[in-house]
């Protein structure tokens, strides 16, 4: 995991006696410093993509890394829309990349009967995920 | 030719009742223009919801009048070009508690026996409608027929439509004065135009039009707010309001905090089709200021809670708030003033505007080419307030 | 009850905090980065006299001194409503409501998008989310880079970038669009780049600097702008090559690239495939006000400063009553700058407090001094006409108290 | 053409700012609410001086100092439970 990590610099000096952390990234276990954000462990791992966006599935990553753009929201344990570029890790931390939603009311080509309840919905996105 | 700067009717604002009728009138061949002080939309029609609802109507009148609007906008989805959202899903009504279930019994079988299309929901039916429900919740109800649309998306789809019936659009006009000698001349910050007929159509702001020809119109702000929420999965399908909303708008006895009361807050959640949930509402006089008022916001949260708990998460990015244009009887005006021939008011539909536009649109099409109404409009009349005078 | 609350910890907010705790205010500061320090944490370059000025031990320094004071600073609290009420304010946030009499916000600024196809891909940043990265969490940003975007910021944190030890391919412009009006038209972008000239050990920018006055001038200089780039500091700056397209399927896994004439436009044949793995953003800066806006402060529009500023005086006060404002949310201005305005707009804040006091007096004058000084000795200079942006702001805030 | 995307969050690009602009020289605001950019998770702090500039390359008219696309609380994303309290 030190690959990315800049461990000498000429002005700012030697990167050393860092604590090490271990997280879980969409289920597999990565080592961060202690005092890293969820971003910088991430991409100090070789991990670029955060989440994909809701509707189109499109990758994304850190755009700011200050909080402004909201484009790195994960799921930190259970908990949706927490900025990666904020957020420090924590020891045994369970962070889930963004996802794509299913957009029921979309206009679609083929003319269906949009669902009603929710029981209805779910069964006709079943059948979209097996089908 | 035509000139630009006159029409036979002028139609002033450009919210969702002006731009239906607007649509009206140009499609029934009548030489017409809008005249809007600001952008098209840019008032209560774009910080509303957009329920198309029955389901929180008296049956009677009101409910005609809904259903009336419902069936012109199912036409409308097919004739218009751009499109604006629209969804045919019904809506539904939650109860809070034991004693809003017996009146939501009572008011399924008024509406049943109106011919209206009611269904009381049981505690299994609410789990079906949405997982995210709170698991006390008793029932509630729901009505077959209420649709939902985008507010602003259905205005530009009107007047697009509107513009190929020859309509003049002149937006960013705000009317200044308005005086008759024969014709009616207004005059705007975008110069003057001249008319046969005008038709008040500008909400909230109506009584300022209506004071420039010496007539007061009954009608005052009421404010609203509304949060939306970032996009998230679906959690529910169509339109949720709560019982005691309803309670509250008949001044029949709600049980809730003393904030839900104080602040009028019930709650409403729309699905929109972003995927994005807007989450409301609340009723408060406090004039025209438009500010957020975090203490409401703050209710409005809790109420939403109380309904749907395990939303606790979900994360609202904006809020907003608009005037709903009151009247004392919770009917709007749409009517042509004695006082003053050729001087139309179609305006005071305060939570019901996005209900009611399309037909109030047709309404004074008709009153205008002096065709027998779709539905009666002496309820709706403007000399009906002289009997019993409001205090402003 | 606060006397005073502070949003953000950078430069301004906590020189501001400083000098209300000297004069013994009750203060909290919030900011929601996880460390204060604001965009000083990251800045690092060479002062014409050789010296480093390393942000990480500036913020240290103020943050030694606020400590000594007992202030009390809170991060990772992100302010999301303020409401104004007959005594103070009172401040939403996501841990709870804060209250307090007076209000600094100091949350400088936000970055100005280039957009570009491609520009959502991960590995492809704004500017200051590299240096971010490289200089506070010392996370290589990625192995090869390109940098779109030529101005003050961009050419100083490619500078860190390289101290870094990462490699950067070069600096090119964005292609031109709406948006892009400005950065990709070579012309302008000189006369930027001209602004740091004394910083470059170039000795084609240096050259140039030095009779580049006129606009003729200046479009001469781009016309004959090598080819292959000016090198600062061994990486080549393009004036006439512009990134029209960054490629990837998941991530970042090229740029195309094309010789533009002097105006910007794209010459048809010349595009090449660039690897790289990470593409830096440099639009450029504008003062993030919104917690002004909210609050109902009025705003002028300055080019000059960076785009819609709060209306403010000279001491940092706007028009709402307790509401002070200092930092780049006042003007794009550097790290320098904010700090002597936060002293400024802290003894402001304390003279609220306190009433006339004849000492207080004394280090407004001084503090007000200060501002101006550092500002004419300013080794960068983010937009020109700074001063003539000031000027109108004082008028706009005269002109509103007085009618 | 590739797509610029001007609006990250809700994924709005150039041409179809630009080809509402045209069709309907509308404002700021208008463009937003016919196009959903500016309307996404980040409140516009991302595409807001981006969709200025376009609108002011479009119709020539200068910035005005009124902030063109109005700000809403809560500026940053905040969970129901927590405005709830």
């Amino acid at each position: 995991m030190n690959k990315h990590r800049i461990l000498e610099h000429p002005v700012l000096g030697k990167l050393a006696n860092q604590k090490e952390m271990t997280f879980t990234f969409d289920g597999k276990k990565y080592i961060g410093y202690e005092g890293d954000t969820i971003a910088s462990a991430l991409l100090a791992n070789g991990i670029r993509k955060l989440r994909v966006h809701e509707e189109t599935g499109t990758p994304r990553g850190i755009y700011c890394n200050i909080g402004h753009c909201f484009e790195c929201r994960v799921t930190v344990d259970g908990k949706p829309g927490v900025r990666a570029c904020l957020t420090e890790i924590n020891r045994n931390m369970v962070i889930e990349s963004g996802k794509q939603h299913s957009t029921p009311f979309k206009p679609t080509d083929n003319e269906v009967d949009l669902p009603r309840t929710y029981s209805e919905f779910e069964n006709i996105y079943k059948e979209e995920k097996e089908g | 030719m035509t000139n630009k700067n006159h029409a036979e009717v002028a139609i002033i604002g450009g919210g969702i009742v002006g731009c239906a009728i607007a649509y009206y009138v140009s499609k029934a061949g009548i030489d017409c223009m809008l005249i809007e002080k600001g952008d098209l939309a840019s008032g209560t029609s774009s910080r509303c919801d957009g329920n198309i609802s029955i389901v929180d109507k008296d049956p009677g009148f009101d409910s005609l009048m809904s259903l009336a609007s419902q069936e012109l906008t199912a036409e409308l989805e097919k004739d218009l070009n751009l499109p604006f959202e629209y969804r045919s899903l019904g809506s539904i009504l939650v109860c809070d508690n034991d004693a809003e279930m017996e009146v939501a019994k009572q008011w399924v079988n008024i509406q049943n026996q109106a011919g209206l299309k009611f269904k009381l929901l049981d505690r299994t039916d609410i789990r079906q409608e949405s997982p995210y429900f709170a698991d006390d919740i008793p029932g509630g109800l729901e009505c077959e027929t209420d649709s939902l649309i985008n507010p602003y998306l259905f205005c530009y789809s009107l007047i697009d439509k509107a513009k190929q019936y020859g309509l003049k659009l002149h937006t960013r006009a705000e009317v200044k004065l308005v005086s008759k000698k024969g014709d009616f001349l207004i005059e705007t910050t975008k110069g003057n135009f001249t008319a046969k007929k005008i038709v008040n159509a500008a909400g909230v702001w109506s009584p300022f039009i209506g004071k420039m020809l010496d007539i007061e119109i009954p009608i005052k702000p009421r404010k609203g707010h509304i949060m939306v929420g970032g996009r998230q999965k679906p959690i529910i399908m169509r339109n949720v309001m709560e019982f005691g909303y309803l309670m509250n708008k008949f001044q029949r006895e709600r049980i809730a905090d003393s904030k839900t009361l104080k602040h009028g807050v019930a709650l409403v959640l729309e699905p929109t089709e972003s995927q994005n949930f807007l989450i409301g509402s609340s009723r408060q006089f406090v004039g025209f200021d438009a500010r957020i008022d975090y203490d409401v916001v703050q209710t409005m949260a809790r109420r939403a809670l109380r309904f749907f708990p395990k939303l606790d998460d979900f994360n609202m990015i904006r809020t907003y708030t608009g005037f709903r244009p009151w009247t004392e009887d919770h009917l709007p005006i749409i009517s042509e003033v004695e006082e003053v021939p050729g001087f139309y008011i179609a305006a005071g539909h305060e939570g019901d505007g996005i209900s009611l536009a399309t037909i109030t649109g047709k309404l004074i099409e008709e009153m205008i080419t002096e065709k027998e109404t779709t539905i009666s409009i002496e309820p709706l009349r403007y000399d009906r307030f002289n009997k019993n005078a409001v205090t402003m | 009850m606060y006397d005073v609350l502070i949003i953000g910890a950078g430069p301004a907010g906590l020189s501001a905090a400083i000098a209300c705790r000297e004069w013994n205010l009750s203060v909290l500061v919030i900011d929601e980065f996880p460390k204060p320090g604001g965009r000083l944490l990251g800045q690092l370059h060479e002062e014409p006299d050789g010296k480093w000025w390393n942000g990480i031990e500036e913020a240290k320094i103020l943050l030694e001194k606020a400590k000594q004071l007992n202030t009390e600073i809170r991060c990772s609290i992100s302010a999301h409503h303020i409401e104004k009420n007959d005594h103070g304010f009172n401040v939403y946030t996501n841990e709870g409501v804060f209250e307090a009499d007076n209000l600094l916000i100091a949350t400088g600024a936000a970055e100005t998008p280039a957009p570009l196809p491609g520009w959502t891909l991960p590995g492809v940043m704004s500017i200051g989310a590299a240096q971010v990265m490289t200089n506070v969490h010392r996370v290589r940003v990625g192995n090869k880079g390109i940098v779109v975007g030529v101005n003050v910021l961009s050419v100083a944190i490619a500078r860190e970038m390289q101290l870094a030890g990462i490699d950067l391919q070069c600096m090119a412009l964005p292609a031109l669009n709406p948006v892009t009006a400005d950065y990709g038209n070579p012309v302008k972008v000189m006369e930027g780049l001209l602004r740091i000239a004394h910083l470059a050990p170039s000795a084609a920018i240096r050259f140039g600097s030095s009779f580049l006055k006129g606009d003729g001038a200046k479009d001469l200089a781009v016309k004959f702008f090598p080819k292959s780039g000016v090198k600062m500091w061994g990486m080549p700056i393009h004036l006439r090559k512009a990134v029209t397209r960054i490629n990837g399927k998941n991530q970042v896994e090229s740029v195309t690239i094309c010789d533009i004439s002097a105006k910007g436009e794209i010459i048809p044949g010349s595009e090449k495939t660039v690897e790289v793995d990470f593409v830096c953003i440099a639009g450029g800066l504008y003062p993030l006000a919104e917690l002004a806006a909210v609050i109902g402060c009025p705003f002028q529009y300055i080019e000059e400063l960076g785009g819609h500023i709060p209306v403010h005086n000279e001491q940092m006060e706007t028009p709402v009553e307790g509401l002070f404002v200092a930092g780049n949310i006042t003007g794009i201005e550097s790290g320098k700058v904010a700090r002597a305005q936060g002293t400024l707009a802290g003894l402001s804040i304390a003279n609220r407090v306190i009433g006339t006091d004849g000492q207080l007096e004394n280090q407004i004058q001084q503090a007000k001094m200060n501002v101006k000084t550092i500002r004419e000795n300013a080794t960068i200079q983010f937009h020109p006409g700074i001063e003539k942006g000031r000027n109108q702001m004082e008028e706009t805030f005269y002109n509103i108290l007085h009618g | 053409m590739d797509k610029v995307i001007i609006c990250r969050c809700e994924e709005v690009d150039l041409e179809e700012i630009k080809e509402t602009i045209s069709k309907y020289q509308c404002s700021a605001r208008e463009i937003k609410l016919r196009t959903r950019a500016g309307m996404g998770y980040c409140g516009g702090r991302t595409c807001r001086p981006a969709l200025n500039a376009i609108v002011a390359e479009i119709s020539g008219e200068k910035l005005r100092h009124e902030i063109p696309l109005k700000i809403q609380p809560p500026i940053r994303p905040v969970s129901l439970g927590k405005i709830g309290g």
